[in-house]
């Protein structure tokens, strides 16, 4: 199973660090042009949401990639770039529901979140645990756990009041 | 360079000439960056005794040198210029992106000149700087024109420096709005900008900033943050922000009730207090690269604002429009906050000088015709309605618009209820009722009545001070903490006296006022967790593994003290007395009505002695304050020196 | 003279298999401008009065619009198709969306005329100026969009249009339908069996060749503006005619239509020609008669939907209409 | 700006007026052969893709161009045709993965999308949307946004 | 930069224009001297490279030597002549460099004889007859462009030479040059030609002269063998372009791939290297495009007489105004020829490169991720589909 950032809105302060350390650790300077992660403010949801590659399990950009540039690292299971074979054509843009690929301004390739090999820089940065990486089936796990305890909050607050 | 992005970029509006200079080495191991560097080219780009309304006034934008790297809250920018409000050095900061946000175009400073011939903003991505119209921007609200340039980049992540109707009219007291919630507020920057007829500063970047040493950088960060984190007061502020210490003023009685006239709200805590933030937002909002995260985004469910959108329950609104102007709930207090934000006016100068004109109003002073309408404590449509008069000049708001101080001359004829220092409103608590580092700062402070540059890192909130007290101010933290405090054993030892119980007032404020000045120089945040856990050793790791200078905690100090003494220079320069330096006339003369420092009022002799004290201990001359010619020669400011002795 | 931009009309007898092409006077393009214009007038000018409609003499008509191919709004492709109604002997006529009227003009073709009857089941393959009369029997029975991707397949052209006729129900039972690019369909049953009693299935076109714009700068101007129609087509067909002029000339179709389905002898009083005619009436209920007789007044025709003669007079249709083409 | 053209399939409605509005803007005629912009149709008719020069940042037509016709504008980042030096030799038309590239069989010339020099006129009429002029290199864009509310909105 | 070649950099490709008289001879430079300068580049022409010391990292001529600190080898490649007697004859010409090409455009004649279908060979072919020389082909195989088109297309751009009056002979083989100090002649194994100019191109070796024995490790093909580095096996010393071997992104098998973007792209990057740099270079994409009178055509990947034939699966279809040529190898695509529309060729690389289960891909309904190249196989579904059984 695919390992990916699995983000929490709800803990994001928006500070920006995944989004420098990212760009530091692939290319030595703090530039959030470069970064492979960015927390977007959103007024109306009022929350920030920090977005990057969902590292897909059937992922649209390796299938449309007309040079096979993009492919899953066998270590780390991430979906990574091979930035010779990469022309810049932009055409996993148009496929990524999620906007994720942006070109190296300098380099000319296309940069996305690779795990940074398997420990990444913006898990380990962010102050507020907003990022952790998770195997896609042990977010669901996790998921249910955390629905579970709203639940039983919710609950106790109904009793609170009823009692 | 390495941290620094390089250049300055300098705007002449006049001629439209725009200039990209680098910023040189000895330049920037002098004064720093962004308040040292910002004050050095507003001495050198302005004559003594300019109009700071006038062209040959300058507008310098300034981001520190570790500003838009990972250290953490490193994203201050300064913005200085002649004060129209007080005179002297107009110098305000704010955070969030729009520092990091100049550095990644490639601009350490942004500094304009001169004044353009039709209304303009500035649009800046990277090296390709325009001077473009915005003639439709003109007379907008901050947020509309904020919503109308994000259109037209079609991008929401480029960062915005707006004035609103304040500013273009220009009002003493007008702010320049940094994005929708922010501000750099204080000493009216904002009617610089807007007597230059620029409307707004427009930046995106997408360069980089790079650093001397990867792996040393990547440690030293990571332990500033944990510092940050461990420091006691982080609990408190990482929860309710600048509101934690909201509760503590009110159990001291400092509260400026009714511009000053008492100090204590019954249900202070109740509709005020820390607590109601947790009905307004869940959501906190942080500075690039701060573990604390201290502001929160507000969302007004329902009620006669339902629907009101605002980042900020902080200190600063909710003292001043709260207990200032005696507003009683919440809601009200937010949407005076956001209509402050919108016209673009200091929230400080402008609830002091709307107290000044209730207190005539309140004491019969000035009849209701001359206003228009009543104006009693605590209505929140007034103080809108009075707001927007003000930013637009109308009726009334004319003569306020001129600040507190001379308000209160052109209503009366003196200035009894202005409570304002070299002309600047003074900010939050009573004085009378909380005798520290930081109410005696508000004096020394070199931009006016204002503390934020000068409060100590190690205060103890738990105590109150000693009622006649005036030299020193309680420490009572345990063993443990005292030895972790960044500071060289014999300053320490001199400071804080061996049995822990008590700090000396005035060697602390020197020691304060430089260490924030090196703060507000490399651009990191001056909020408890952070000032309580940097200091001058930290600070020398960061900048060594930044920049690659070998530098000490002692030449650090060395360059805090060096800023402070120029901007000393520039106000002496700019015609500043001693004699400024008092004071609102009330704090001498009545006594506090109640709470627990019932029946204080501040002895003007006592003040009087420790003001001779701290020139001295600035090594200034005891009586004029001017500095003495071995504190020049120490630290190099011998021309700046010189055309204030011999002018 | 100005240069008037040049548009063609093939003359297609499936009879004789003969192919004749000829242009399409600037005259009859100025009253008619083209689509139901120039297919109304020529069947009211080719048709002998009372002709059965299931003769093999009866016309197909295939006409694009003048603004088919050009830059004009959403007129990329519209097709108008006329001809004698079999079951009812008045005057056909449906325009359909899709891209077949463009493509029909980037042949080279503005209007096709068929006529006469094929004597084996045949598709028209309009190809860049050339008309090929192709055999159909593999898919005489199959449905329309079937037909479409066959034809697709033989000529190897992704771009092709077709538009072809659906299952026959027999020889005059079940509607059939008429689509183009298997979106743009309409319920065309008689159209369709026009076609069908032609022993013709389909037609498609392919087309890869410029169409000229007169005023190049203007069109696109206009359409960007979007605000003027007319000034639009004077400035893609060069036929700068004013408003007015345009709307007579919309009148003065829908005027000669009429006169066709009186000539071929139905008047108000039989059966509610409005009703019928537009099928949207199911039945003539009372109501209508206030209406209709408003209806006849507006169009300056009298009460029983005879077009008055000071009416003719002013639309040019008083004298005898001899054939311009 | 430095900008691109950027193809939103879900929008696109196969309508093809970018075809007929760029050849009378290029060419003078309505001749969607010669446009710089095609829409491919796919068999099923759902799928609609527009397809011009993407201005890749490694082109493939520039390396296999044997009159060096193609260059990068450094300035621009745009991939642009020297016309007179063009052979017509359609090296680059096989060459591109995109169906970047058209072909004037008239002047027997490669025919290249130049953006209008910064005013798409297929931009500018496309009535559905479906192509927009963006950023060269957007710093986060408007399709994250988009993404991130529909991913969280509560 | 050392060549024996006395012109800046020339276009190979481009001579078949210029022997047509299609472009005048200037347009065949893509470099000038002042290109060189500007690039700090000291440009030695005609100094052919005797001999080489990569110990003492010398490099002689027969005047002289020249020390270097890094070498990068881009000799490219020399044409194949056979010991076949009168090679020697004034009128025969081997086509590869301007020198070449000048002989041919200066050529008087009425007869021409190509030896060799070749791109090269049938692109000659053409540019003499477009000068109003008969021409006759010779090819020892059973059909043109052997390696570029199976029998179905490649017959197909037979017919289409043959019918703009060329004539070719397939199937033969030439035993001698005829004629006295001038070629008159050219005797094959069939029949005798009459030829006032020969042109002989059956192919490219790459040109090693300079390699003493095991001075530099070769590759199976005969190739310089180098890293992904374009990095030899002498340390400092790169090589590219003709004279190396090299990847197929597509097959994956190594081989001699000496095409024009190919040698550029491995020059960018040998030189980068040289000069500290860490590209390395992906491997050879190996498109070719060839223009048969106004008609293009064009190959990419592997041809369908190199897949083992139990595995083999073609697909070919015909149509008014060209033809497509699909080779599979079960269900996933291995080279694609076309005539006519080529972008169809490039479309397709990304299938190819991503070596997919087709069957899988052509059965699910279309999505965004498609791309244009999916597009192409859709529309010939039902084909494939039936294809796959």
């Amino acid at each position: 199973m695919n390992k990916f950032i699995l983000v929490d809105p709800g803990k994001c302060i928006g500070c920006r660090s995944c989004a420098l350390a990212c760009s530091f650790e692939h290319d030595d300077e703090f530039n959030l042009s470069l970064t492979r992660i960015s927390p977007l403010w959103m007024t109306e949801i009022g929350r920030f949401i920090p977005m990057t590659c969902q590292q897909c399990e059937e992922p649209l950009c390796l299938d449309v990639c007309p040079r096979k540039a993009i492919s899953a690292d066998k270590k780390t299971s991430a979906i990574v770039v091979d930035e010779d074979l990469c022309i810049g054509c932009r055409a996993c843009f148009l496929v990524c529901p999620f906007g994720v690929p942006v070109i190296h301004r300098n380099k000319g390739y296309m940069i996305k979140c690779d795990l940074c090999g398997g420990s990444p820089q913006c898990v380990e940065e962010c102050s507020q645990q907003a990022l952790s990486t998770v195997e896609s089936d042990d977010a669901a796990l996790r998921k249910r756990r955390e629905a579970a305890q709203k639940l039983q909050a919710l609950t106790e607050k109904i009793s609170e009041k009823a009692s | 360079m390495l941290g620094y992005a390089g250049s300055i970029l300098i705007v002449d509006l006049s001629s439209g000439k725009i200039e990209k200079v680098p910023l040189t080495e000895d330049m920037a191991r002098k004064y720093l960056g962004s308040l040292g560097i910002n004050a050095k080219l507003l001495f050198d780009h302005t004559r003594a005794g300019i109009d700071p309304l006038s062209a040959e006034n300058v507008l310098i934008f300034g981001a520190g040198p570790l500003v838009g790297t990972l250290i953490p809250t490193a994203s201050k920018s300064d913005v200085s210029a002649k004060s129209p409000l007080t005179g002297l050095l107009g110098t305000t900061s704010s955070g969030y992106h729009f520092g990091s946000e100049m550095k990644y175009a490639g601009y350490d400073h942004i500094l304009i000149k001169g004044k353009a011939n039709k209304p303009v903003y500035l649009a800046i991505q990277d090296d390709v700087v325009e001077i473009r119209d915005a003639s439709r921007l003109w007379g907008k609200d901050t947020w509309q024109t904020i919503d109308l340039l994000q259109e037209e980049w079609k991008s929401e992540e480029i960062q915005v420096a707006v004035i609103g109707q304040s500013g273009e009219n220009l009002i003493r007291f007008s702010a320049i709005q940094n994005g929708k919630y922010d501000a750099w507020a204080r000493t009216g920057m904002g009617a610089v900008m807007g007597s230059k007829l620029l409307k707004a500063i427009v930046i995106r970047g997408k360069g980089g900033i790079r650093v001397a040493d990867k792996k040393a950088f990547k440690q030293v960060s990571r332990e500033m943050r944990q510092m940050i984190i461990d420091s006691p007061f982080f609990e408190a502020v990482s929860k309710y922000g600048s509101m934690a210490a909201a509760g503590v003023y009110g159990k001291f009685g400092a509260l400026p009730v009714k511009n000053y006239q008492t100090g204590v709200i019954e249900d202070w805590f109740q509709t005020r207090g820390f607590k109601v933030l947790e009905q307004y937002s869940d959501q906190k909002m942080a500075c690039p690269a701060c573990p604390v995260g201290c502001a929160h985004w507000a969302v007004v469910k329902e009620g006669a604002y339902a629907g009101l959108k605002i980042k900020g329950i902080e200190i600063t609104p909710v003292f001043e429009i709260g207990a200032k102007l005696f507003v009683h709930d919440m809601d009200g207090i937010l949407q005076c906050a956001a209509i402050f934000h919108r016209t673009g006016t200091d929230i400080v100068s402008g609830c002091g000088t709307i107290a000044m004109l209730m207190e005539l109003y309140q004491r019969g002073l000035i009849s209701e015709d001359t206003i228009g309408f009543p104006v009693p404590w605590g209505d929140v449509e007034t103080i809108c309605k009075l707001i927007r008069m003000i930013s637009k000049r109308e009726g009334i708001g004319d003569i306020l618009a001129e600040g507190a101080k001379k308000a209160n001359l052109a209503l009366t004829g003196n200035d009894d209820y202005a409570m304002t220092i070299k002309g600047l409103e003074i900010l939050s608590f009573d004085p009378r009722s909380r005798w520290s580092v930081w109410t005696f700062g508000i004096l020394t402070n070199t931009r006016g009545g204002d503390n934020l540059r000068t409060r100590n890192p190690v205060e103890n909130l738990r105590f109150p001070s000693l009622p006649d007290d005036y030299r020193t101010e309680p420490f009572g933290f345990p063993e443990e903490f005292y030895n972790k405090i960044d500071m060289p054993e014999n300053v320490k030892r001199k400071i804080i006296n061996p049995d822990r119980k008590t700090t000396d007032i005035i060697l602390m404020e020197k020691w304060s006022e430089d260490l924030i000045a090196i703060f507000n120089a490399i651009g990191i945040c001056t909020r408890p967790p952070s000032l309580q856990a940097q200091g001058p050793t930290s600070i020398a790791r960061m900048l060594r593994a930044c920049l690659g200078w070998n530098i000490d905690a002692e030449e650090v100090m060395l360059m805090g003290e060096r800023i402070w003494n120029l901007q000393r220079l520039y106000n002496l320069r700019e015609g500043e007395k001693r004699e400024d330096s008092l004071f609102p006339k009330r704090f001498y003369r009545e006594k506090l009505p109640d709470g627990p420092a019932k029946g204080m009022a501040i002895d003007p002799d006592q003040v009087n002695q420790m003001l001779d004290d701290y020139y001295e201990a600035r090594g200034w001359d005891r009586k004029t304050g001017v500095p003495k010619e071995a504190k020049i020669a120490e630290l190099g400011l011998g021309d700046e020196w010189f055309s204030v002795v011999l002018p | 003279m100005h240069m008037t931009l040049r548009r063609t009309a093939a003359f297609i007898d499936l009879g004789s298999v003969k192919i004749e092409v000829k242009e399409i006077p600037l005259s009859l393009r100025e009253s008619y401008l083209g689509g139901r214009g120039i297919d109304i007038y020529l069947m009211y000018t080719m048709l002998k009065p009372d002709l059965d409609p299931w003769d093999p003499g009866n016309l197909l008509l295939i006409g694009a619009g003048i603004l088919s191919g050009t830059p004009a709004p959403s007129a990329a492709g519209m097709i108008h198709v006329g001809g004698k109604l079999p079951l009812t002997g008045l005057a056909g006529s449906l325009s359909m969306g899709g891209f077949w009227g463009a493509e029909l003009r980037f042949a080279g073709f503005d209007h096709l005329v068929i006529t006469g009857k094929s004597s084996r089941p045949v598709y028209l393959w309009v190809h860049n100026r050339e008309i090929e009369i192709r055999d159909a029997a593999p898919f005489w029975n199959a449905d329309s969009l079937a037909v479409q991707d066959l034809i697709r397949d033989i000529s190897d052209e992704e771009n092709a249009q077709v538009m072809s006729v659906g299952k026959p129900g027999g020889d005059r039972g079940a509607p059939m339908d008429l689509r183009t690019d298997g979106e743009h369909c309409r319920e065309a049953a008689e159209l369709g069996m026009l076609m069908l009693s032609k022993n013709l299935k389909a037609v498609a076109v392919r087309g890869t060749l410029p169409v000229e714009i007169k005023n190049p700068d203007k069109a696109l101007q206009h359409l960007a503006e979007l605000i003027d129609l007319f000034r639009l087509s004077a400035a893609v067909t060069g036929i700068s005619s004013s408003p007015e002029e345009l709307m007579r000339t919309g009148e003065r179709i829908v005027t000669l239509e009429r006169l066709f389905d009186i000539r071929e002898g139905f008047s108000l009083a039989d059966d509610g020609l409005f009703a019928y005619r537009h099928r949207r009436l199911p039945e003539f209920s009372p109501l209508l008669k206030p209406a209709l007789a408003r209806y006849n007044e507006i169009h300056g025709w009298d009460m029983h939907g005879r077009p008055q003669p000071d009416t003719l007079k002013r639309l040019g249709l008083d004298g005898e209409l001899h054939r311009l083409l | 700006m430095n900008g691109i053209l950027v193809a939103d399939m879900e929008r696109c409605t196969g309508c093809k007026l970018c075809e007929i509005v760029c050849s009378v803007k290029k060419e003078w005629v309505s001749d969607p052969p010669r446009s710089r912009i095609r829409i491919t149709i796919q068999r099923g008719g759902k799928n609609r893709l527009p397809t011009f020069c993407q201005h890749c940042e490694e082109p493939l037509c520039a390396a296999v161009c044997p009159v060096n016709a193609v260059r990068k504008d450094e300035s621009t980042g745009l991939i642009l045709l020297d016309r007179e030096l063009c052979v017509g030799c359609r090296a680059c038309v096989s060459a591109c993965p995109l169906f970047g590239v058209g072909f004037d069989s008239v002047e027997n010339k490669a025919l290249r999308c130049d953006l209008c020099h910064g005013d798409p006129a297929c931009v500018k009429y496309c009535e559905a949307g479906a192509i927009q002029y963006v950023d060269r290199d957007p710093f986060p864009t408007n399709k994250q946004r988009a993404a991130a509310k529909k991913l969280y909105s509560p | 930069m050392v060549t024996k070649e006395p012109y800046p950099l020339y276009s190979a490709c481009i001579l078949a224009d210029y022997i047509a008289d299609r472009i005048p001879r200037q347009r065949v430079f893509l470099r000038t001297a002042e290109d060189y300068a500007r690039a700090g580049i000291e440009l030695m022409l005609a100094r052919p490279v005797l001999d080489w010391s990569p110990e003492r990292h010398m490099l002689y001529f027969d005047d002289g030597a020249l020390r270097y600190d890094r070498l990068v080898i881009a000799t490219g490649s020399r044409p194949l002549i056979p010991p076949v007697p009168g090679i020697e004859k004034d009128g025969f010409v081997a086509l590869k460099t301007l020198r070449d090409a000048d002989l041919l455009r200066m050529a008087h004649g009425k007869n021409a004889v190509v030896v060799g279908t070749g791109p090269v060979g049938i692109e000659a072919a053409i540019a003499l007859r477009h000068r109003g020389w008969s021409v006759s082909v010779v090819e020892m195989l059973d059909r043109v462009l052997p390696r570029l088109f199976d029998l179905p297309l490649a017959n197909t751009l037979k017919n289409r030479l043959e019918k703009r009056g060329i004539n070719i002979f397939l199937d033969e083989k030439v035993l001698e040059i005829l004629g006295g100090t001038r070629v008159e002649g050219v005797q094959t194994d069939r029949r005798a030609l009459p030829a006032d100019v020969v042109v002989w191109v059956i192919g490219m070796r790459p040109e090693l002269t300079l390699l003493n024995e095991g001075q530099l490790l070769l590759g199976a093909s005969g190739g310089i063998a180098v890293d992904r580095h374009m990095q030899t096996t002498q340390e400092g010393v790169w090589a590219c372009g003709d004279c190396v071997e090299s990847e197929d992104l597509v097959s994956g098998c190594t081989g001699l791939f000496m095409l024009w973007h190919n040698a550029r792209l491995q020059g960018r990057i040998a030189g980068a290297n040289a000069a500290g740099a860490g590209k390395r270079y992906p491997g050879s994409v190996n498109i070719t495009t060839i223009n048969v009178f106004d008609e293009a055509a064009a190959s990419v990947g592997t041809l369908a007489s190199e897949v083992s034939p139990g595995e083999r699966k073609v697909l070919h279809r015909r149509s008014p105004w060209g033809e497509l040529y699909l080779v599979l190898k079960d269900t996933c695509l291995m080279g694609v020829q076309a005539v006519g529309r080529t972008e169809r060729v490039g479309g397709l690389i990304g299938i190819m490169l991503q070596g997919k289960d087709l069957r899988k891909t052509l059965v699910r309904a279309s999505s965004p991720a498609d791309g244009p190249g999916l597009g192409i196989l859709r529309n010939v579904r039902k084909d494939l589909l039936h294809l796959f059984g």
